[in-house]
């Protein structure tokens, strides 16, 4: 982003004739430009694009063809379906709540945009470096279950209301194994930023944190699939239950927003797990290549996080193309019986793994911190201490597991003993 | 300048959001109001350099004390079709005490010459936040997770039906 | 960061706080005196953080005054909350004025 | 540098946008002939009965009580592991007790069955 803006800049400040106030510097036209661009074109392209693959690698799931009438391997299918959209008929049910139900798709929407201003999507090209990036994460996701929400409550509907108190029992419920993933990763890179989390996944430093960190990676990634409402966790929207969810009253565009916010969403998802765990746009020679010429070494980082978050999407619709959907109860047990717990054994495990390796910093506030006993391993040292450490726990999780599904097994056979008796 | 603007819309999302939580009859679009409100807030957080507890703001009450509220409401929904007034009898007394009150603070504040600081704000700000949580401020960190423990006990033990328990439920 | 006059964050922070004072006062319902009490907390929370940034810049104090108001706040709001449901459950109202039975 | 949040308003700008001209074209584009029968909440074909806004049970709203506790554990934790590095070995305890604390509100919250789908 930084090359980007000084390369732009000196376009832009070369233009008085612009006729802008002094005030209104360069780099923020350029953040306009590349915002706008994100909003208005990457967002209704990833619903295009991704609804249409979706449709064909599900169909080859299923040994079918999938849409090929529309344009060149059905290509224009999306686009088609999109034109479709815009021109259906909207009704709004007697008796709804109007404001709030206008203003419900619109806002999930927003939400699942407003996610990409923090994913790094190649060196030095970011939307902004906050410094509570993976937090900023969390805190817009807040907006779409209130999106949620209303749009259940003002359909005036039962299954609508049904489905929003079971999307927003399922999102809260995520959300906490996904917190403390992050929490997690926060840890280990010593920062919420993105732009650092990525930078630590070089190989000097130690390398994808996917490697590092299965288990973290396992516990972001479902409760991410879970977070967005996909299969098998699609119990938002599913139709052979509660019809379809919280948006059974919407038609038309007003639809077509929330089908833009899952998708818009589940890219986001994908690009987020490259991020945090497929080491964003690192691959060969980028930062070689960025060295001597930023452009290349950026071309070269978007295709790299291209290719990872390519290959997170095809996992997703794989994961949709077989799975079955969970029972609501099951979904809710799995949820706050099993990932929370594990999410929080991982966190302390994770954090005492980093301990070990510790630099030795002075804090500025009248103490120093001295080298942790380990820390001349260095960064693929911690690597290898943190996969271990993971390992042990998935360990310790299945034991328990198995402990636990033995002591349930007896009680049931005892309770169908009982019964015989 | 351009903060002013910015302020004066945060402002607006605020201060409407507070005057429709008083204006409208219905608990559903309050509690909406209040979502507005506190968004509101997050924007003053960020314009005061504290963008943590902005994000704080947003995950904590608009994403999960809103919809606490918004929850409860739906849950208790039958009295919200009443179409009595949804005010008591103090509403005129409050309504000229409160315009009072707002003024006599207001008076005795600005009257007050704050020891202002101009310098700006150096070194990162969150790790500052983690060191105090761990460092003089750590008896409160360790007491608010006992407080959210006895919370959740208490909530648990007043919000469960009592009567399930029991197998009265009809 | 002087554009804004400290003295705006305190009539806004004043303001915030007499509406929510004016909705606990006057509101019959059990929970939209809740909003309102949660507005008079956001009040106060609006000069914690507004007072750190004017006054000690280089200091978190009132950021961390601010957090465990809003930890606070949701630990309040789920005990309220979760009293309002009991007593709707038990009486069917959430009227404040309603609920007198341990008046007596 | 400038304040990075200024992107974040710009992007909200930018993202309320796109539902905003979405809507206003298709209001332009899209057929209004509104009708009793269209309008009617969906209820799989019968006549829809009674009011949507029934009362539903009370374990929804426990289910957001333990999240409300958790996310603001959460909170808490997340300027922790920021200045994780810069932290005494004391603070890993402290953090161990905090934690062990509220995975005790979770074992409290199973073991009464608030947890359990009825």
């Amino acid at each position: 982003m930084e090359q980007l803006i000084n390369w732009l800049a000196n376009i832009l400040e070369n233009t008085s004739w612009w006729g802008l106030p002094a005030d209104v510097s360069a780099a923020v036209i350029v953040w306009s430009v590349y915002g706008f661009i994100l909003a208005l074109v990457v967002a209704p392209m990833a619903m295009i694009v991704l609804t249409w693959l979706e449709r064909k690698i599900i169909a080859r799931i299923q040994d079918r063809i999938g849409p090929n009438r529309a344009g060149p391997f059905g290509l224009l299918q999306a686009v088609a379906d999109a034109i479709k959209m815009l021109t259906k008929e909207d009704t709004t049910p007697a008796g709804a709540d109007r404001v709030p139900f206008n203003i419900g798709p619109g806002l999930a929407a927003v939400a699942a945009i407003l996610i990409y201003a923090v994913i790094p999507v190649a060196p030095g090209i970011v939307g902004t470096d906050l410094n509570i990036g993976i937090f900023y994460i969390v805190a817009v996701g807040s907006f779409g279950v209130l999106g949620i929400l209303m749009a259940g409550w003002s359909s005036n509907n039962k299954y609508a209301l049904l489905g929003a108190f079971r999307a927003v029992s399922q999102l809260v419920s995520y959300e906490i194994p996904m917190v403390l993933s992050l929490i997690t990763i926060a840890v280990v890179a010593g920062s919420m930023s993105t732009v650092t989390i990525v930078d630590k996944q070089s190989w000097v430093n130690g390398g994808w944190y996917l490697i590092a960190m299965p288990v973290t990676f396992l516990l972001f990634f479902l409760s991410s699939v879970a977070e967005v409402g996909r299969s098998p966790f699609d119990l938002l929207e599913a139709d052979s239950e509660i019809v379809a969810g919280f948006h059974v009253e919407y038609s038309g565009l007003k639809f077509g927003l929330f089908m833009i916010a899952e998708y818009v969403h589940a890219l986001a998802v994908a690009a987020l797990t490259a991020t945090l765990f497929l080491g964003g746009w690192h691959g060969p020679f980028v930062t070689q290549l960025t060295a001597s010429s930023p452009v290349a070494g950026a071309i070269l980082g978007h295709i790299y996080f291209l290719l990872k978050v390519g290959v997170i999407v095809f996992i997703l619709m794989w994961f949709r193309g077989t799975l079955p959907r969970f029972r609501i109860d099951q979904l809710l047990d799995f949820g706050w019986k099993f990932m929370t717990p594990v999410a929080l054994l991982n966190l302390l495990v994770t954090a005492f793994v980093v301990k070990l390796f510790q630099p030795g910093v002075s804090t500025g506030m009248g103490y120093a911190i001295s080298a942790g006993p380990l820390a001349s391993f260095g960064g693929v040292g911690q690597t290898i201490a943190l996969l271990i450490a993971n390992l042990l726990v998935a360990f310790l999780v299945s034991l328990a597991v198995r402990a636990f599904a033995r002591r349930s097994k007896a009680q049931a056979l005892r309770a169908v003993a009982a019964v015989e008796n | 300048m351009a903060e002013q603007i910015v302020f004066f819309i945060f402002t607006i999302l605020v201060l409407g959001g507070g005057i429709g939580i008083i204006s409208t009859k219905n608990l559903y679009y309050s509690a909406l109001f209040l979502s507005m409100t506190l968004s509101g807030m997050a924007g003053y957080f960020v314009l005061l350099n504290a963008g943590f507890l902005a994000a704080v703001q947003v995950v904590v009450y608009v994403g999960a004390i809103a919809i606490l509220i918004l929850f409860a409401i739906m849950l208790s929904r039958r009295m919200m079709t009443s179409s009595e007034p949804q005010t008591n009898r103090q509403t005129w007394l409050a309504a000229i005490v409160s315009p009072l009150l707002f003024i006599a603070i207001l008076v005795l504040v600005l009257q007050v010459n704050w020891p202002v600081s101009s310098a700006a704000p150096t070194g990162d700000a969150l790790i500052l936040l983690g060191m105090s949580f761990l460092g003089s401020y750590v008896i409160p960190f360790e007491v608010i997770s006992v407080l959210l423990l006895v919370a959740l006990v208490g909530a648990i033990i007043l919000a469960r039906d009592t009567h399930t328990d029991t197998g009265r439920e009809q | 960061m002087t554009a804004i006059p400290l003295s705006w964050w305190v009539s806004v922070a004043t303001a915030l706080f007499v509406i929510g004072l004016y909705a606990t006062l006057t509101r019959k319902n059990a929970i939209a005196v809740l909003i309102g009490l949660e507005l008079m907390l956001n009040s106060a929370n609006i000069n914690f953080v507004a007072f750190n940034r004017y006054t000690t810049p280089n200091q978190v104090g009132g950021q961390i005054f601010a957090v465990f108001v809003i930890a606070i706040a949701a630990a309040e709001a789920a005990v309220a909350l979760a009293i309002i449901i009991a007593t709707y459950r038990r009486s069917a109202t959430v009227d404040v004025e309603d609920i007198d039975s341990m008046k007596f | 540098m400038q304040n990075p949040y200024i992107f974040v308003g710009i992007l909200v700008l930018a993202a309320l946008l796109l539902p905003v001209v979405g809507l206003g074209v298709a209001w332009f584009l899209r057929p209004h002939k509104p009708n009793p029968f269209k309008q009617s909440t969906y209820e799989c074909g019968i006549e829809p009965i009674g009011d949507a806004w029934v009362q539903f049970k009370v374990s929804y709203y426990i289910y957001a009580l333990v999240f409300v506790v958790f996310d603001v554990e959460s909170v808490f934790l997340f300027p922790w592991a920021v200045a994780y590095n810069f932290l005494p070995l004391y603070a890993l305890l402290e953090v161990i007790i905090f934690v062990a604390i509220l995975f005790f509100a979770l074992v409290y919250a199973w073991r009464k069955d608030a947890l359990k789908w009825i």
